[in-house]
């Protein structure tokens, strides 16, 4: 086993155990889409695009209600260690069907009803916790779209490494560690939207763990808060927040 | 289209009933809201597997086969053995599904159910290198789903682990040439102990375990825990495109650890049975 | 080349050259499909569901005078001796076909204009003669279902193993024989609905093998319309028959 | 919906119509019922195959190709060379044949096909092994119909026939280093037999060999009976959603048998012609 | 490198630079296709069908002002030294399209609104130049099928050999040439339907590869026209031409 | 019916105007027709691949990443790496494109990149190999399209060259028991020069270089040719169902002349940078 932590507590990377890792967000980077946003979060590099809401095709998935959300999570052939062939893995449709449930409860899709709204993710470079940096690039990009939202999601990983709760696993941690719990939380209306758990934790640690990583998402959500202020208002503005 | 606006009414319809039957602490099939449906596992059931299981939680019906091969290793675990677990909703198991490859939903059941065992280390995978890095043994664990009515994931859970845990293989050994051998002695895997998922629905406010399909068709969220055997989380997954509160999904774990320790001991009777012949 | 059949005219599971295999059938397993039926034959186990009358999907492909019959045959991954991909093989595409074909004629499909049936077969388990164990199974199914049928359908193989006609062919005398001959027949109505050879016969040989599988479909005939009466009539008034 | 129905009305008036012409023993093309179509038979046509063949049975056209490759042998006949013969209705072939991979109707013609040159021994596989257990050659036989007017099977069977026997290959060898090598001589397969398949239609009450497309079309049940160079039965296969009295069956036995022999020495002068280059 | 060309100038098959392979072009060798026919040239062989002006299905993909215009290239898996698998390969996939592109302009699709027309190739044996030898058999198994034309579309390729520019290359010289350029013509218009370039070719080569390959395609173009006179004037009336 | 009209309509009216304007040597976006967008070029964007490279031409932007892998050599080259080139046009790129797996637009796209750099010799590949007929090293170049306007031909050429110019890996050598191994040394790819492609557009008379996405919509023909250092053509590809006259061909090619050079320019001063680090 692999020692992540060391005598001063520090993980490999040199953070403490509830550091997270440098983030950045963008927002409307890209031209075609309807909203659009950049992240980086460790060495995660993600970019998002909306389209929508829109025509449905084929037409007989539209629903009379409201609006279909798609997600498409996607791995650039370069993005991992060992090159990954293009077409979609098990793991990558299994990403695609909670990150749709994660941000789902946040959009007022009945606003829209007969319309699809597509959220495409593309991960250029995947590091531990690309599902979460994922969810927090497309809430940024869906709130870019100008779709109507109850709130804002925001996503984050705690877990354990070599006998500690920690929060924000990179690549090591994640497959070396003993256990990762990503969560996705809508931070104005305190509700869960997403909740994983890969590894063991006892009761006591899990409850540390579930915490930690909630707490993780208020910091992160301050960080999508200040991309989307940048992008409508001006960097100028952000010292009024 | 009015056909469909009707839908929607009745299944609104439905929950609003539905959910007021909750509050008083009902269910449509009687049951309380922490009762499972009865549960029988049956084991050896395919005698071409290594291991088998069928597993009925009430009417929901699967069947679960272990194949153990010889296989190669993945290159980031030489030294270990392969765990694979499939899982198909055969076209036979409701008028809904159909044939064709694993939708999302089939991906997911099979990848928790997967993730329950390799997370708990129910399997010592060390144990099935036969030469390092070159050729280890693999575990297929193939579940088919032959009638639904309702959490597939725990009855799957429950047909997957019953079935690991009643497999038996040769002893395989590598030979002074080394050639990969089966002697005659037939040997089980080695386990270490059975997780157990228990699986709740949020609807309204109410937290139920095993939900029923009619129950699924209302239910806001659904979340998974798996449990060890020293009373552990070792695995979880929420899903639907519902929200729980915080305080929901602490409560869940509370209720899991209850009902996890009651299941195992339905699970170990039965391989304590097969293993009695 | 493997002797199959001993001195004493006994063949390799203790049968003699005219005798079936142990023969079980189960009337109405499944909770969902509107007809289903469970058999096992030597060491097939194979479960069948009818689901339909139903509509059709796609819509061109309903017919305006008849209802669409539809047939899978597929064998679990774990029914065969080295684990069977689960995705549909050629033979498994081929056998579906012929099963269509030999239950299509005891089917009154006139009756359900615009409409599909469906006629799913999963082997759990297979050996010798599971294409005959399952239209057997597949007959049963769509009688519970309540479709409207001129006749049974019923089948069993014939074939050759060590220089002999036998009847009813098992794994090894499938695979390790001269000649392997399934055929359904409808048995009141006196016609052949399923016909396949593999392997080599004289002339004379077929002829024999070809009058022994229809006795033994008769035979096999008895035990379905059993099965149907337990499940309808009940056990007691099985005597009556 | 009204041209629909009108195409069944038609369809059920050309079938009527054909029941009677039949009834007086003749057919829409004044064949006799047991009369072939011409049968043309060309070998060679394919410089870069080992072997192929180009068959045309009235207006049906086929043409065989193949290829002979060093392969794996299966696990469970190491010793043995492999054979698989492939069939594409090509979109060429007429207007109702799509492109994309072989349907249901593409996959039986191939397999009953394959059946009939397996069964009767042929090709005599043993002599392709190579290394036993590791290396053999593998003889790939693909057809592709080139125009349909009926009887595929066996305007199929026979250029997959004549392109086998007509096969040339270099004389394969193991050097002292365990190397597959080639030599400069060239010999053919190790071939046993020409087996002859024979394919009837039922229409109303009658049998006629090798149907027409039009007599496809309106054809209650089809029989194929393929026969080895001993006059034994190899291989056969009901076809279609009709039935037959166990006496026809009986009949098409007789039948296969009389007219396998005629095609089989059409098929032995096209190969023996040849031969002699 | 193999030497392609010998001290008199002559290539590995006996030609001179400018020389072209033997011929042969047949039409109407098909009994249901609406056109088609047959090429050699060199090694190839060829036959083309063309099914249409038909419906389209699926519909939407039917175009209100013109026929849509769907080709395929498609190799027998014994065309080739090694066996090619059935299913297309990404070099078929572009070639069909560089062949539909190439035909298309000659083609008065205006003239067949809200229909299809297929043009299906298949290479029997392939050897250099087969998409030229396609596009020279389809222009011809259009003219059968009776499709408005504007002109005729006929293509050959000029390259380079052992430092010589060459036209009408054979798989030898295709592969261990430095230079393949396949183009196509309309001929009586004077307009390129097809330019690819493979391999290196100095300003003052590609000029003179172009203008001989143009020329090619002139001498091509006279087989085209005899063939289709053999067949609708018969033999006799060639002479006349 | 009646929108789909309107759209012809429309698309024919913007031709119309579009000819109109570049028969006064004007485009949309104000340049002149033998003018690029502006070209941006940053390489080592994923650390994680061997190369890699973010192109924007005007809106147009696209990513490739280089990974280098040990693989097996093609038969017919037993001692020479692999280059293989992939493009997909993401389903974020536009409203049009579709999630699924390359269209035949897609796949033009990759083998015409492709053929520049394969054609031109920019990478030695008989430098790649490791154990002759054996292993060898094989380069992906995966193009990821992640916003369409227009002329991606280019914009995918240009990334995958800087990507590649750009690559680094360890040296891989073969130890005495005949094992591959990485030693510590970081080396480039063994690069001969860089091939630049040109793409033109014809609208009515007109050539015009660097086509958007709206000029792309109507445009009759489209040309491709791509020069290596020595300013000798290397791949070429005519795109679009319709014609050129001999003469725009041989205009084009005096263009990508002149073109081309400035354009590498540019790619060779980012690689240049990138180098310096």
């Amino acid at each position: 086993m692999k020692e992540l932590i060391d005598e001063k507590g520090l993980r490999i990377d040199g953070r403490r155990v509830d550091e997270l890792r440098p983030l950045k967000i963008e927002v409307g980077v890209l031209k075609n889409a309807d909203g659009s946003s950049y992240i980086e979060m460790g060495k995660n590099k993600i970019v998002v695009a909306v389209y929508g809401p829109k025509e449905v095709h084929p037409k007989h998935q539209a629903l009379p209600d409201r609006s279909v959300l798609r997600c498409r999570y996607h791995m650039a052939p370069f993005s991992t260690d060992t090159r990954k062939p293009p077409q979609p893995s098990r793991r990558e449709i299994e990403i695609s069907k909670v990150i749709r449930e994660a941000l789902e409860p946040a959009l007022m899709l009945e606003e829209y009803p007969r319309t699809a709204i597509d959220v495409y993710l593309e991960v250029l470079q995947a590091d531990g916790g690309s599902r979460c940096a994922g969810i927090t690039a497309s809430a940024v990009a869906l709130a870019d779209a100008g779709i109507s939202m109850r709130d804002m999601v925001v996503a984050c990983a705690a877990g354990k490494a070599s006998g500690q709760v920690v929060i924000d696993l990179n690549d090591v941690e994640d497959k070396e560690g003993e256990a990762d719990m990503p969560i996705a939380i809508m931070p104005n209306l305190n509700q869960l939207t997403l909740f994983q758990l890969d590894g063991i934790l006892t009761p006591e640690e899990f409850e540390k763990a579930f915490d930690m990583a909630i707490n993780a998402c208020r910091t992160i959500y301050d960080a999508q808060r200040k991309a989307l202020m940048d992008k409508y208002f001006g960097k100028a503005e952000v010292g009024e927040e | 289209m009015s056909a469909v606006k009707k839908s929607i009414v009745v299944e609104q319809l439905r929950k609003v009933q539905m959910i007021e039957l909750l509050s008083k602490e009902k269910r449509l099939d009687n049951r309380g809201l922490m009762d499972f449906r009865p549960i029988t596992i049956e084991t050896g059931v395919i005698e071409k597997a290594n291991g088998s299981a069928r597993v009925q939680v009430g009417n929901t019906q699967v069947i679960a086969g272990v194949k153990i091969e010889i296989g190669d290793p993945f290159p980031d675990t030489p030294d270990k053995g392969l765990l694979v677990v499939n899982t198909e909703v055969l076209p036979l198991a409701s008028a809904y599904a159909e044939p064709g490859p694993p939708d999302e939903d089939a991906i997911e059941l099979a990848r928790v159910v997967d993730r329950g065992v390799r997370e708990s280390h129910m399997i010592d995978l060390s144990k099935l290198a036969l030469i390092p890095g070159k050729k280890v043994l693999a575990v297929f664990v193939d579940v088919n789903v032959l009638n639904t009515d309702g959490n597939l994931l725990d009855a799957t859970s429950y047909a997957t682990v019953a079935s690991i845990a009643t497999s038996k293989m040769p002893r395989y050994y590598v030979d002074e040439n080394g050639q990969i051998k089966q002697s005659d002695e037939i040997i089980p895997l080695p386990i270490n102990g059975i997780p157990v998922s228990v699986t709740m629905a949020r609807i309204g406010d109410a937290l139920i375990v095993d939900p029923t399909s009619e129950e699924e068709a209302v239910m806001d969220a659904r979340i998974t825990l798996v449990l060890d055997e020293d009373g552990n989380l070792c695995a979880g997954q929420k899903g639907q495109p519902g929200t729980l509160t915080f305080d929901q999904v602490k409560l869940a774990t509370n209720i899991a650890k209850v009902k996890a320790k009651e299941i195992r001991e339905i699970i170990k009777g039965e391989i304590t049975k097969y293993a009695k012949g």
